[in-house]
């Protein structure tokens, strides 16, 4: 699970890399690297903090208020 | 005002349907597509009962049936929704509309509970006389500039749209939609089934903001 | 501007905290550190994570991931110069994310959190409104044109007040334990975000952080222009400072008192947009 | 003076709507209310049909649709919501019709003069004929048969509009396809309606 979060993470992280790289080259447009990006920084995001968060923990029903 | 809250980056003839797409309507119709696809791939989940300062819980659970319904009807009204995002048609945004009416009833018609039940019952009424003052408001449009084409009102070549026509149009779309406006919608969403059910308030919200765009031109 | 967007990001979670700090002061507590916020956010994306028995899965993970998403498309467009409509369509857009963390998990509080998220999208109205008098004036929806107009007239907020008031409590209602914030109130635990813990609590306070400067940096850009960067923040923190005293010193709204007051609201504006349209003030 | 005779028409349906909003807001039992419903949707037809163009025409049909769609719903709400349970119809039980040639000649005489008219007006009459066949003759077939011709006639139907959009110049045989396309697909469709009343039988 972590291991694969870390993937994800890592995959996001290049993508956008590389479209921050090709936007400065001046082959990619404003709007499409706005888009990737608006697509990436949430998996980016989650998938980092999937990727270091503590382990265990079964799922559980919600909260229901004791 | 005669932009179309940004220049169309795309417009698509078919015969004489238009469907275009600027910057405001885009990001509109991704999410409506973003939630359209979540219907389709999430189940729902089991919402849990409480007697509130008890401990005692029980979990509603949706029958596999009733579940395809659902999501057929939250399929269909992701669809509407779609469509009256990126319409260039007075007249099909309407329409659009009033289908958004029909699957948000359809979308709760399945679950069991009287309260909602009812809900649904008195909200398809508002609904369903919403359509009045929505193509009444398209027809209006029609009679006074001779055309239902959103770029062609934008252009600003055609004569101007009486207020009392867009007044229409926006009341029909308050009438479809907006859960503030009246409580029966509030009350649809305590139906179980989440997926589905935000399908509700995700299509009125669109078309909230669309109408918004559509009385702007012309 | 992934640079531009992590600061954002962590910008916005230290006005949060310091709207915190400020309402502790004013009611004479110490009060967290202004950094909190952002220790919470790391805190919670350490925590072990899962998704509840009873959650909708797909929904329950994905709507927080369009949470960070449409801010972060939000925080573009602000960015670019682009069209304010798209801003506030996705401000709109927030209540059907907190409607989705609220309803996805299954539980009862979540639940009324996401249904008092629908009752209240009565707050967005006066939004529109006061974009729409915006509109009025400047003849453009677009940021870079409100912001070339005010260079040429001087400041929407003395031009168009009533606006300003509409934004600014429109702004309140999305700002924690103020008096509109019945999404969130003490009763429903913590409202719609009660079931999202851990991670995807972290991905909500990235979103919450993204929103507050984003939105607080609208209303800079649309009511006073382009200044330069230091005031833009220098702007910020006064506009979180003076909306932390109205969150100190009122007390929550009932869910339906909440509805009415934003009602009126919308009326006074849409009274306030008729006479400016029919004036013919521009 | 267009726009005069538009406007008083207009205001004419909008006082007819005026009064069934008023008989709405009085009227407090649920089926009496969704009965109403139906007089506030014929005046937003009016509106449209006032335009009195081809384009209304046009209109007119969809918003009907959309507006039977809707209360289809809504009654099939109402039974669930009151608990009501289907009620057995056995056909139109009028001893006279059930043996009689009259319902046949009729029909044929309706399906005829449809055919005449065809397109979608002409799908109407001649489904009626249909419809008021079966329903005091009391159909029990099978209905792949009727449901398959709707089919094919609904494939016919968006044929002819794809020749209309990519070969124009074919433009006669798409408008035969389409006429002769929905002429069945109404006909079919409404003589569904009519097997449907008469399937109390079993």
């Amino acid at each position: 699970m972590q291991k694969h979060a870390a993937r994800i993470a890592w995959a996001g992280v290049c993508i956008s890399a590389g479209v921050v790289i090709l936007h400065m080259a001046g082959s990619v447009p404003l709007w499409a690297y706005a888009a990737v990006l608006v697509l990436m920084f949430p998996v980016i995001i989650i998938g980092i903090c999937l990727w270091w968060m503590a382990k265990g923990g079964k799922e559980d029903i919600p909260f229901i208020g004791y | 005002m005669s932009n179309l809250a940004g220049i169309p980056y795309y417009v698509l003839e078919f015969g004489d349907e238009l469907v275009y797409f600027t910057p405001y309507t885009i990001t509109l119709f991704l999410l409506a597509l973003t939630f359209t696809i979540f219907v389709l791939v999430s189940r729902p989940e089991r919402q849990v009962d409480i007697a509130f300062g008890g401990d005692a819980y029980t979990t509603k659970e949706i029958t596999i049936s009733e579940m395809r319904f659902r999501r057929f009807m939250a399929i269909a009204c992701g669809l509407a929704s779609m469509g009256a995002m990126v319409t260039g048609d007075i007249f099909n945004f309407t329409l659009f509309t009033a289908m958004v009416g029909i699957t948000n009833v359809g979308i709760v018609a399945a679950v069991k509970s009287p309260h909602v039940q009812n809900a649904a019952f008195q909200y398809g009424l508002v609904a369903l006389t919403a359509t009045v003052p929505l193509f009444g408001g398209a027809a209006v449009y029609a009679a006074a500039t001779g055309s239902l084409s959103m770029i062609e009102l934008a252009k600003g070549t055609l004569p101007a749209v009486p207020f009392v026509a867009k007044a229409f149009l926006v009341l029909g779309v308050i009438g479809e939609g907006m859960a503030p406006f009246y409580a029966a919608k509030a009350e649809m969403f305590r139906a179980p089934g989440a997926p589905y059910v935000i399908m509700c308030s995700l299509s009125s919200l669109l078309i909230f903001l669309r109408v918004i765009e559509v009385v702007m031109l012309g | 501007m992934i640079a531009e967007l992590v600061l954002a990001t962590v910008f916005g979670l230290l006005l949060l905290g310091i709207h915190r700090k400020v309402i502790a002061r004013i009611q004479r507590r110490p009060g967290p550190p202004v950094w909190q916020e952002i220790l919470h956010m790391l805190k919670f994306s350490f925590k072990s994570t899962w998704v509840p028995a009873t959650a909708s899965a797909t929904l329950f993970i994905g709507v927080v991931l369009v949470a960070i998403g449409i801010w972060t498309a939000a925080f573009f467009v602000v960015f670019t110069g682009g069209s304010l409509l798209v801003v506030f369509a996705i401000y709109m857009l927030h209540k059907i994310v907190e409607h989705g963390f609220g309803l996805s998990s299954g539980s009862p509080y979540g639940k009324f959190g996401g249904v008092r998220s629908v009752i209240s999208a009565a707050s967005e109205i006066p939004l529109f409104v006061s974009v729409a008098a915006i509109a009025i004036f400047t003849r453009s929806f677009t940021l870079s044109d409100i912001v070339l107009y005010q260079q040429v007239h001087g400041p929407l907020l003395f031009i168009a007040f009533p606006a300003a008031i509409a934004m600014y409590l429109v702004i309140l209602s999305k700002m924690p334990s103020g008096p509109f914030s019945i999404v969130e109130s003490k009763e429903l635990v913590s409202g719609y975000k009660t079931e999202h813990f851990g991670v995807w609590r972290a991905g909500l306070e990235v979103c919450n952080g993204l929103k507050t400067t984003v939105l607080f940096s609208t209303f800079i850009l649309v009511f006073i222009g382009q200044v330069p960067i230091l005031w833009m923040v220098v702007g910020m923190v006064l506009l979180v400072i003076s909306l932390s005293f109205a969150c100190a010193l009122t007390p929550m709204l009932s869910p339906f008192d909440s509805v009415t007051v934003q009602t009126i609201v919308t009326g006074l504006m849409l009274c306030y947009g008729t006479f400016l349209y029919v004036g013919g003030v521009a | 003076m267009m726009w005069g005779q538009y406007s008083y028409g207009l205001l004419v349906v909008l006082i007819a709507a005026a009064i069934a909003f008023i008989a709405l807001a009085m009227e407090t039992d649920d089926l009496h209310r969704f009965l109403l419903l139906d007089l506030i949707e014929i005046p937003s037809l009016a509106v449209i049909a006032l335009l009195g163009t081809d384009l209304a025409e046009a209109l007119v049909l969809p918003g009907l649709t959309v507006g039977i769609a809707e209360q289809l719903a809504l009654s099939q709400i109402y039974c669930v919501k009151e608990r009501i349970s289907a009620n057995p119809v056995h056909g139109l039980n009028i001893e006279v019709i059930a043996k009689a040639d009259a319902p046949l000649i009729i029909s044929i005489f309706l399906v005829v003069y449809g055919l005449i008219l065809s397109g979608f007006t002409g799908g109407g009459v001649a489904g009626l004929g249909l419809v008021f066949f079966f329903m005091s003759r009391g159909y029990k077939e099978d209905l792949n048969l009727l449901e398959m011709a709707s089919g094919i006639s609904w494939a016919v139907w968006i044929f002819a509009f794809f020749v209309f959009m990519f070969l124009p110049q074919y433009w006669y045989v798409a408008l035969m396809c389409a006429a002769v396309g929905i002429v069945l697909k109404v006909t079919v469709k409404m003589s569904l309606v009519g097997t449907m009343w008469g399937k109390g039988d079993e």
